[in-house]
């Protein structure tokens, strides 16, 4: 656990922490992060923040940073918690050369939003936060990357409808929706009930009270409704007590799907055998064969300065998420510099680099991801990209996929974004953008 | 057409459930009894107990004797405890007393995360969960195996009680503290055995729980079970606190099942301190708390 | 206490009641010379009247049966031994314990559960054995607190100090002063109760308690656990208290000596029955009561406490 | 209880009136200009919401001596209660919507502060987690609360008073204090009348204070009405100056044992306690975290650090609490005693006897 990293320099981790100004040293980005290692979501924490930081380090190592821009960071503990991510923010906001920020807090972020957009500075919650915020019309400076909650409902109804032979037979089908006694947990009520009524199965909808560490009531239920598959919406210690508690009832784990946050190992190992077969979404594969991860481990624990303590969660669904999510972010600061040129960029100019962040699957295959990730294809309207999901199999030790890269319907998704986003909107007077606004301010 | 197979599957869910409260809620009612203390550490105790014994076996060490060693600690720990929170803050009030041990689970949670990492760990106690059939109804393996070890525990602690030195000593400082302190006997070498119990209880609870729910943060969390538990069935009886957690497992499950939809659902997590208050209103003193008959 | 423990036979204490009981019957002849006669019983109508009071936890008989009439300005002890039923008795009166069967009667007022929310509406106010202040208020607030059921101003006028408010709080401690001066409290006003001896606070209990100018004044061994000197300064206070308010007063006590002296009548309650009732002189030579109550003390020690 | 064997409440402004005017003075007129954006807005506006919720919390707990575990969900029905307020009647004034949120968590207070009429101690201090389940429960499930925002979460609107806007973080503070400090005035006012000594009464002597005619039954309620009020108020604070956009899962069982925290540290049945708590709760985490960055960041990993902190802080509760039962506020008496034996001659003492 004790773990010697000079990842910075002590003279400037010391300065800035005590709050002494200091000034923009040659070119630096910065990516301030308020990651979360203590408390009750310290593994999703340590993994995606490691597989972040572990990019950056592979950027500043092997070409020296983007076009020669160091990449810098600092980090702050939330320990999830909202106000100390607001704390964070505003230690951390005033630092030169800041480039996003990269909560992986569905709260943090909502309470950002406000602070983010007066500053100028993208906000990037890939795979999760306010899914009307893929309304780039409205929140100018929020990203949702690769998957928001309404296309993961959307990817998860394809997946069974693929299983079961095509949408045409999903109907009279029952899918019960597990899902946890938060907002998180609610967001999709009504998508799940839109795509009910699309594709004519039945539907039933089970709330799990925080924190989720009992659920025989919920299951019971299930069996009596004769569900043939359940989604698990789940959330930390939710997740490995469903599926043990499916085994208690004799419901069939494979007819159990999971949802993004439902995807991890760490959901899946708490719950022994009983999680032996289990399928869940995600839109990054896991495990360490890829270049990109290939080249982390090469060069960046090659050298001592890789963030896992454990070497063996290299290559696990968090840490590939961090992966994928430093990809995007040091892409998006690419293309910036295309067109800004090759320096420090403001929150503002590197917005206009996430809005133009299109890789696809030749480009991804460039990065050394094919197979982590599908593509993305960001624009100044659409701000979660498009992403493709894939569904990944647990085998009692691994995840493996078990499917193609699935596109969620987003077309029937797009008005309801566009409803919502435009109540938000008009509740806090904002005026919706059009192409002509997108233009960096000076 | 009311479904009483489904009925009674829910209820015998909900007991063996209760079961799992309980072996939680009797390491409080361990402590209270005899210090007056409710020890809000007892989550991060089971924590521990269970991250320490995980992360022993995780690196090689065999079942017995890794459950030996945390044993050990977890006696260590319990005497520091006493050394070190409870004896200098003899004599203050519940109040104080609550609140210290609310630091205590701070440095619990602390110093086994710290000592064990933040890592999720599965707990595999060799207990095949295949659920078997008695008359249509299914009864998981696991929860009577849980069932019989707090069986056994409680009446493990009971025969210990009844007849070991220790025990009466025990009793004695339950009953009357002062009085106990008169007739010589030594408070703190009580407390100690006291919170060394808790730390038995917290190791066995902490192992079941932790092979439910996985080795994890979120099992200090379990402690909110229990205190619904604990109201119902009064902070100072052991057999209070089996009984409650029975009642509390049942009428959780009936309710979420029966009323819950009402609602949407979701209503366990207050239902169970509804029920426990309702029924204080009608015995302010718990199932079996004593009584006490208010002298001026 | 003294009684009880000759029985005992230790050596030490018996020693010691042996000197307590002396110094007490010094103070008992001190304080009946004090007043020159005994004050004889106005007749009108009783200020407590009980009927048949009997009480029981779980089985043990606490009251069995207990009458008792308490003329308007009388000094009235209630003696026994432990146990006797003589706390139970006051916590029966003034409604903190439900009788199983019996009648309270207060004033005009009868009642099988005296309401002791309205007990100080109905102009009783009462000490306790172990002492009921509030620790956390200072004494000159602690007698303030006497006239608490006076108060008609709600929180919202207090809040905002209405005139009605400012007026009740100037009164309430108008009357306060009073009592404290009336007690030679004012040294110790503004100091809170928590940090006072034992002697002192008996004095601001009574204070709280006579600040209300109450009909009956309930005492729950007010002399107990207090000085010589204190015991003989509160039982003055006691004497003055009836004599400038017209306090009709019921008392509990262990300490004969000072009793004898100071009642004008004394009921004896042996194994929660009244055994005897009457005047000193009465009850000083009633058969039951020595054999009762005084039996003990005969065995053990010459106690010439009557 | 603990008994407090000074009332420091009650003396609060006559021998300290110099240094809170110091204190008023330096708080409206030179931090507003001289803080950081950052002192403000980070830690300034946070403390005063605490710090007024623990104010709130000592009323009932440490004055009238009833423990309450459900402060959060106070903080929550006042932050919800403001912003529907605000949502749904045009027009009203925000400072209307304020008290009227007050007012709407005083009620849900005193709901859930009825089992107190029946249970005492830790009976009751659990049954007051009912209250804590219960809002979080209700404000998760009903969407109406939340405007059907379909996570729950509410957005402050723009800080407005009369026309005076207060967004900014200068105005979001300026706005608390003045807040804080009407309302800590309110308080004081009505802990030195009859209601104050009735909640001390009650929580020092039940028996006696029922036999005198101390009206029980409204005296509790009032107790967890008044409480609820403020810590509600607090949570508008929280809410819309503090963080802005708020969701009920902060508003948790953690939350409320921060309050809890902070009234203990500080020092039970204190008004300064309830201040000089929520200053130590809110930034000595921050100090510590900033130092243990600084000072040990290249030889520990972040994670280390942050669980250091947490038995550091575990640690220091305890021993606090060994230290000085009564709270960091009698800790401060002393010293200021101390000092002041040194600087003036003594005075004779309070008599002894």
């Amino acid at each position: 656990m004790l773990l010697s990293r000079s990842l910075r320099t002590a003279a400037l981790a010391a300065a800035i922490a005590i709050g002494a100004a200091l000034p923009v040293h040659a070119d630096e980005q910065f990516f301030p992060l308020q990651s979360y290692r203590v408390g009750p979501y310290a593994a999703g924490g340590t993994g995606f923040f490691g597989g972040f930081i572990d990019y950056l380090n592979l950027i500043n190592i092997r070409d020296g940073g983007v076009n020669g821009v160091k990449l810098t960071w600092e980090e702050g503990e939330t320990q999830y918690e909202v106000e100390r991510g607001v704390e964070v923010y505003e230690r951390l906001k005033n630092h030169p050369g800041v480039a996003a920020w990269n909560p992986l807090s569905v709260g943090i972020a909502y309470a950002m939003i406000d602070r983010i957009t007066k500053d100028k500075v993208p906000l990037i919650t890939i795979n999760h936060g306010r899914t009307d915020s893929t309304d780039g019309r409205v929140f100018p400076y929020v990203f949702p990357l690769l998957l928001n909650p309404y296309s993961e409902t959307s990817g998860i109804v394809n997946y069974i409808a693929t299983r079961e032979g095509g949408t045409n037979k999903l109907k009279g089908k029952k899918i019960v929706v597990l899902y946890h006694g938060s907002p998180y947990g609610k967001e999709t009520i009504p998508i799940y009930q839109l795509l009910a009524d699309k594709y004519g199965f039945s539907l039933e909808q089970i709330e799990v009270p925080h924190p989720g560490n009992e659920q025989q009531s919920q299951w019971l239920s299930i069996r009596r409704a004769k569900a043939d598959y359940v989604v698990l919406r789940g959330w930390g210690v939710m997740n490995p007590v469903a599926l043990k508690t499916a085994q208690k009832v004799g419901f069939p784990v494979d007819h159990i799907i999971g949802n993004v946050w439902s995807n991890s190992e760490e959901d899946v190992i708490p719950a022994g055998d009983a999680a032996k077969g289990y399928v869940a979404i995600t839109t990054q594969a896991s495990g360490a064969e890829y270049p990109v991860l290939q080249e982390i481990i090469k060069t960046v624990y090659g050298a001592g300065k890789g963030n896992l303590d454990d070497k063996k969660r290299i290559g696990s669904v968090y840490h590939n998420l961090g992966i994928v999510n430093g990809i995007l972010n040091v892409e998006a600061i690419r293309i910036a510099q295309q067109k800004f040129g090759k320096r420090t960029l403001t929150g503002d100019e590197v917005r206009l680099g996430f809005e133009h962040l299109q890789l696809d699957p030749a480009r991804v295959e460039a990065l050394g991801a094919k197979g982590l990730f599908h593509s993305i294809n960001v624009t100044w309207d659409n701000h979660e990209g498009d992403g493709r999901v894939t569904f990944q199999q647990w085998d009692g030790t691994k995840w493996k996929v078990v499917s193609d890269w699935i596109a969620p319907d987003w077309a029937s998704l797009r008005p309801i974004i566009e409803k919502s986003a435009a109540a938000y909107a008009a509740e806090h007077n904002i005026k919706i953008r059009t192409s002509d606004d997108t233009a960096v301010s000076q | 057409m009311f479904d009483y197979q489904f009925f009674i599957e829910v209820l015998v869910g909900g007991l063996l459930s209760g079961v799992m409260y309980s072996l939680v809620a009797i390491g409080f009612v361990l402590i209270y009894k005899t210090s007056g203390v409710l020890n809000f550490a007892q989550g991060a105790m089971l924590l521990f107990a269970a991250l320490t014994f995980v992360s022993l076996v995780e690196r090689g060490v065999p079942f017995w004797l890794g459950a030996g060693v945390t044993l050990v600690i977890m006696v260590a720990l319990g005497v520091t405890v006493e050394r070190v929170v409870l004896r200098p803050l003899v004599n203050q009030s519940p109040m104080t007393l609550f609140m210290a041990t609310l630091g205590l689970s701070y440095v619990i949670e602390g110093a086994a995360q710290l000592l064990w990492g933040t890592q999720v760990h599965g707990l595999d106690l060799g207990i095949n969960d295949i659920p078997f059939e008695v008359g249509g109804v299914l009864i998981s393996q696991f929860d009577l195996f849980a069932a019989v070890i707090a069986g056994a525990l409680v009446t493990a602690f009971a025969l210990f009680f009844r007849y070991t030195r220790t025990g009466l000593a025990f009793r004695a400082v339950a009953d009357d503290q002062f009085a106990a302190l008169a007739v010589g006997l030594r408070l703190s070498r009580v407390w100690a055995a006291v919170w060394t119990a808790a730390g038995i209880v917290a190791l066995v609870a902490g192992l079941l729980w932790g092979a439910r729910l996985g080795v994890q943060f979120s099992l200090s969390l379990v402690v909110l079970k229990a205190l619904p538990v604990l109201v119902l069935g009064g902070f100072d009886s052991v057999a209070g606190a089996i009984v409650g957690g029975l009642l509390i497992g049942a009428i959780e499950k009936l309710a979420e099942v029966y009323v819950g939809p009402l609602f949407g659902g979701g209503i366990e997590v207050w239902a169970a301190y509804v029920v426990a208050l309702a029924f204080l209103l009608l015995r302010p003193s718990g199932l079996f708390g004593q009584k006490l008959v208010e002298r001026v | 206490m003294s009684l009880v423990a000759t029985a005992g036979g230790d050596a030490l204490i018996v020693a010691r009641a042996r000197e307590r009981a002396t110094e007490a019957s010094r103070v008992a002849r001190e304080t009946s010379r004090a007043t020159d006669a005994v004050r004889v019983a106005d007749a009108g109508v009783p200020v407590l009247t009980l009927q048949g009071i009997s009480l029981s936890f779980g089985g043990v008989t606490a009251l069995d049966g207990i009458d008792l009439a308490v003329a308007k300005g009388e000094i009235r002890a209630i003696i026994g031994p432990n146990g006797a039923g003589k706390s139970s008795l006051l916590n029966v009166v003034s409604g903190l314990y439900r009788p199983d069967r019996g009648v309270v009667q207060l004033g005009s007022e009868r009642f099988r559960h005296v309401p002791t929310a309205r007990l100080a509406a109905v102009g009783v106010a009462r000490t306790f054995q172990n002492l009921a202040l509030f620790k956390g208020l200072p004494v000159l607030d602690n007698v303030v607190m006497g006239l608490v059921h006076r108060r008609r101003a709600g929180f919202v006028r207090q809040i905002l100090s209405t005139p009605q408010a400012r007026r009740e709080e100037a009164e309430a401690r108008a009357a306060a002063e009073e009592a404290i001066t009336f007690l030679h409290l004012d040294a110790v006003k503004h100091q809170l109760a928590g940090g006072l001896p034992y002697g002192i606070l008996k004095r601001v209990e009574l204070a709280r308690a006579l600040v209300a100018r109450p009909q009956l004044l309930l005492l729950d061994e007010p002399l107990a656990g207090v000085t010589l000197a204190e015991k003989r300064e509160l039982a003055a206070h006691l004497r003055n208290a009836r004599d400038a308010y017209g306090t009709t007063i019921v008392l509990i006590e262990h300490d004969i000596g000072v009793v004898m002296g100071l009642s004008d009548r004394i009921a004896v309650l042996d194994y929660g029955r009244k055994i005897a009732d009457g005047t000193p002189d009465e009850v000083r030579s009633c058969q039951a009561v020595i054999d009762a109550y005084l039996g003990v003390a005969h065995e053990g020690e010459t106690e010439l406490v009557i | 209880m603990t008994t407090p064997t000074r009332s420091a409440s009650l003396r609060w402004l006559t021998p300290n009136r110099f240094g809170l005017s110091v204190l008023l003075i330096a708080a409206f007129a030179i931090i507003p200009f001289a803080g950081s954006d950052y002192l403000l807005d980070a830690v300034l506006t946070p403390f005063l919401a605490l710090a007024l919720a623990a104010l709130g919390l000592n009323l009932l707990t440490g004055y009238a001596g009833q423990v309450s575990l459900g402060s959060a969900a106070y903080l929550a029905v006042g932050a919800y209660a403001a912003y529907n307020f605000n949502l749904r009647l045009h027009g009203l004034p925000f400072l209307a919507s304020l008290v009227a949120a007050g007012f709407v968590a005083a009620a849900v207070g005193i709901v859930f502060g009825l089992p107190s009429l029946r249970l005492r101690g830790f009976y009751l201090a659990v049954s007051t987690l009912a209250a804590q389940f219960f809002v979080q429960w209700t404000l998760t499930k009903f969407g109406w609360f939340s405007n059907n925002n379909p996570s729950g979460v509410i957005d402050a609107p723009p800080l407005a008073v009369a026309g005076l806007s207060f967004s900014g973080p200068v105005g979001r503070y300026v706005f608390s204090l003045t807040v804080v400090v009407v309302a800590t005035l309110l308080a004081i006012r009505l802990l030195r009348s009859q209601v104050g000594r009735n909640f001390i009464a009650l929580r020092d002597h039940e028996v006696a204070a029922k036999v005198i005619g101390v009206p029980l039954l409204r005296t509790k309620l009032l107790a967890f009405g008044v409480s609820s009020f403020l810590i509600g108020v607090a949570g508008v604070l929280w809410a819309f100056a503090y963080l802005r956009t708020v969701e009920p899962a902060g508003f948790n069982l953690d939350r409320s044992f921060e309050i809890l925290f902070i009234i203990i540290i500080g020092g039970l049945a204190s008004i300064r306690g309830a201040f000089l708590g929520a200053a130590f709760i809110v930034v000595f985490p921050l100090l510590l975290s900033r130092f243990g960055a600084a000072l040990l960041d290249n030889v520990f990993d972040s994670g280390v650090l942050e669980m250091s902190q947490r038995i550091v802080i575990g640690a220091l509760i305890i021993g606090l609490l060994i230290a000085e039962p009564r709270g960091l506020i009698a800790l401060v008496d002393r010293v200021a005693d101390k000092i002041r034996r040194r600087l003036f001659r003594p005075q004779p003492g309070p008599i002894r006897s």
